[in-house]
C-alpha cells in the first residue's frame, strides 16, 4: 500500500514558501503544484511530511 | 550481420523462427538475436501471486513496474525460461548458440529512471524504486568475438546502469541500439502481424514500404506494442542500420521472408 | 587460475564471497564461479504450486527427479534468479561478470540419463523423463577466451545432452570437471561449515590435511550432500587439479581463507 | 499420477517365456524380477501392458 496523508493539511512551498493546501489523501510520491509560484513539487515522505521540487525527466519507453 | 528482434507476445512460432535461424547460421550468416519477455514475466507473477503492475507515463506509454521483486520474476521469466530454451532449441539444430542478458559483460548498460512520473487514478506520481531503464550502450567487442568463434549470441532484454542495478528495458529498443553498436546490415522485428498497416487489423492495408525519413509518421499507423517497434525502427536508422523489417513472425520462414522483403521494409 | 563452487544452500553469505572475488578479480586473479541452486529452486517450486520431488537410487544417492516442468522451475531460479543477480552483484564492485548456463555455448556437455533407476514404497523403478546428467565435456576454448579478455565467468549448474536437451547437473561435480578443463590450479568449495569434520557438527574435530590418496576414503567422514562434494574433490584431484580446498562460506574473506589453506585441504 | 495396473495378471517374461505374476497396484516403469529366470524386467507400458529389460545403468550423481 502507497503510504498517504490522514488528514488535510497546509504545508510550506519549498519554492516560494507560499501556503499548499494538501487533501487527505495525498500519496507519498504524488505531484502538487504550488498555486502561489506554479512549481511543481513531489511529496517525497509523508510522515514526517517533507517535499521537494518535482525533478523533470525525459520521456521513458521502459518496457 | 543481421540483429532479430522476436517478440515475446503470443502468436510467434519460435520453432519457425529457429529452424530459419539455423538454417541461414549454418549458411554463414551471422546473427544476433533479441527476444522479448513480456508474456511469460506476466505469467509467473500470477503464478507466484505477485502479477505484473503496468503504469502509464503522462505522455501515454505505458510500461511494466519493476519494483525489485518484479525484477526478480522477470529476470527469472526472461533470462530463466525464455532465454535458456531458445538456446536449447537452437542448440538441439546443431548452432552453437551463447545465451546472455545484458547485465553479463554488461552487454547493454544505460541510464536507470530512479525517478518516473505517472499517472495513476488522476493523479501524477514519482516512481523511485522502479528498476526500469534505457539502453544507451552496447558491449560490441563481446558480441563481435562471439560472432567471430561461430556463436549465435541470443540476448535476454535485461540490462545494466552506470550505478551495476540491473535493470529491465525495452527489448525493441535494446535490439535496435545493438543492431547499431555492431554495425548490423539489417534488424529484423518477428512480431504476431503481418507488418505495419494502414488499417489495423486488414492485412490487405500492408505497408509494404516506408521511406526511413517517414518512419515517425508512421507511427500513426502503430497500434498499442508496435508504436515501441516504430521507435526502435527509427532508433536503428538513426544509428546508421541501412534497413529495418518488420515481417511476420508466425509463418515459415520467418527470417528468410523477411530478407526478401516481405513485410514492412523502412530503408 | 582458481575455480570456486559456491554452495546453494543456506548460510553462506553471498556478499562475503563477491566482496573477497572482486578483491582478488582486481588484484590480477584469474576466476570462475560454479554455483548451486537447490534451495531456491525448491522455494519457487512451491511457489508455482508444483514441489520439488527428490528421488533415491539404490545405491542410496538422492537427487531432484526433473522432469520437464521441474527443469523450467529449476532453470529458471539458477540462470534467472541466482546467476543474474550474482553477476549483478559482481558488476556493482566493478568486475565485469559473465553469467552463462552450460547450455550456452555447450560449456558443459555430457550424458543425460534416459532411464534412471529409483527405489520408492521399496519398489524399485526406471524414471524416463528425468532431465538430469553427468558433465563429462567443458568449452574450456570459450572459458579461457572469456578470461582472456578479462571477464568473470559465473556458470549455472545446467548442461546440455549430446542430444541437445538442457539438463540439470550437480554443482559440486561440475565445477570439478570445469577445474580440471581448464587447468585450474585450485578448486575451491565454499559451503557452510567450517569443512571437514571427523565428528560432524564438533568442529574442533575439523579435518585440516587430506593425502589425495585417501579421499575416497574420507567420504566416510561426510554428512548428507557433503558426500557429493567429496565425490566432486575426488573427481578434480584425478583429473590434475593439484589441490582442492573445503571452506567456510559464511565468514569474511572465505576465497582468501581457503588460500591460506584454512579449511580442509586435499592435495 | 503414475499409471498402475488395475488388477492381477499374469504376463509372459520377454527373455524366458516365463510366466511372471503381476499384482494388482504394479506401476509403470517399475522393475520386475522373472522367478524362473532372474531377469530384471521393465514395466514399459500398462494399458496394454509391455515389459521389456531393464536396463543396466550406470551410478548416477545428478543433482
Amino acid at each position: 500500500m502507497i503510504a498517504q496523508l490522514s488528514a488535510k493539511i497546509t504545508a510550506e512551498c519549498p519554492e516560494c514558501a507560499g501556503a499548499l493546501a494538501l487533501n487527505g489523501n495525498t500519496l507519498k510520491g504524488e505531484i502538487v503544484t504550488c498555486s502561489d509560484c506554479g512549481a511543481e513539487l513531489e511529496i517525497t515522505g509523508i510522515n514526517p511530511l517533507t517535499l521537494d521540487l518535482a525533478p523533470q525527466e525525459e520521456e521513458d519507453w521502459g518496457e | 550481420m543481421i540483429t532479430i528482434k522476436i517478440g515475446g507476445s503470443r502468436g510467434i512460432n519460435m520453432d519457425y523462427v529457429c529452424d530459419d535461424a539455423a538454417e541461414l547460421h549454418k549458411a554463414g550468416q551471422k546473427i544476433i538475436l533479441v527476444h522479448g519477455a513480456g508474456n511469460e514475466a506476466n505469467e509467473l507473477g500470477e503464478k507466484v501471486g505477485y502479477p505484473a503492475k503496468h503504469v502509464t507515463s503522462p505522455q501515454g506509454f505505458s510500461w511494466r513496474y519493476t519494483d525489485r521483486q518484479t525484477l526478480e520474476i522477470y529476470t527469472m521469466a526472461a533470462v530463466g525460461k525464455i532465454n535458456t530454451f531458445l538456446v536449447e532449441a537452437l542448440q538441439k539444430r546443431g548452432v552453437n548458440a551463447l545465451g546472455l542478458s545484458g547485465v553479463s559483460g554488461r552487454v547493454m548498460e544505460g541510464t536507470r529512471k530512479d525517478a518516473v512520473r505517472i499517472i495513476e487514478g488522476g493523479k501524477q506520481r514519482i516512481l523511485r524504486d522502479d528498476y526500469t531503464g534505457r539502453v544507451e550502450k552496447v558491449n560490441a567487442e563481446l558480441l563481435r568475438a562471439l560472432l567471430d568463434m561461430n556463436y549465435l549470441p541470443v540476448i535476454a532484454p535485461l540490462a545494466i546502469s552506470y550505478q551495476g542495478d540491473a535493470m529491465n528495458v525495452d527489448g525493441d529498443r535494446a535490439a535496435a541500439i545493438i543492431a547499431g553498436a555492431v554495425g548490423a546490415e539489417k534488424l529484423i522485428i518477428l512480431t504476431n502481424v503481418v507488418g505495419l498497416m494502414k488499417n489495423f487489423p486488414d492485412e490487405s492495408s500492408l505497408i509494404t514500404h516506408i521511406d526511413k525519413r517517414q518512419v515517425e509518421a508512421s507511427i500513426d499507423f502503430a497500434e498499442g506494442r508496435m508504436k515501441k517497434k516504430v521507435l526502435g525502427a527509427s532508433e536503428a536508422l538513426k544509428l546508421g542500420v541501412p534497413q529495418v523489417v518488420f515481417a511476420d513472425g508466425r509463418v515459415e520462414h520467418p527470417i528468410q521472408n523477411a530478407l526478401a522483403a516481405k513485410g514492412t521494409v523502412i530503408e
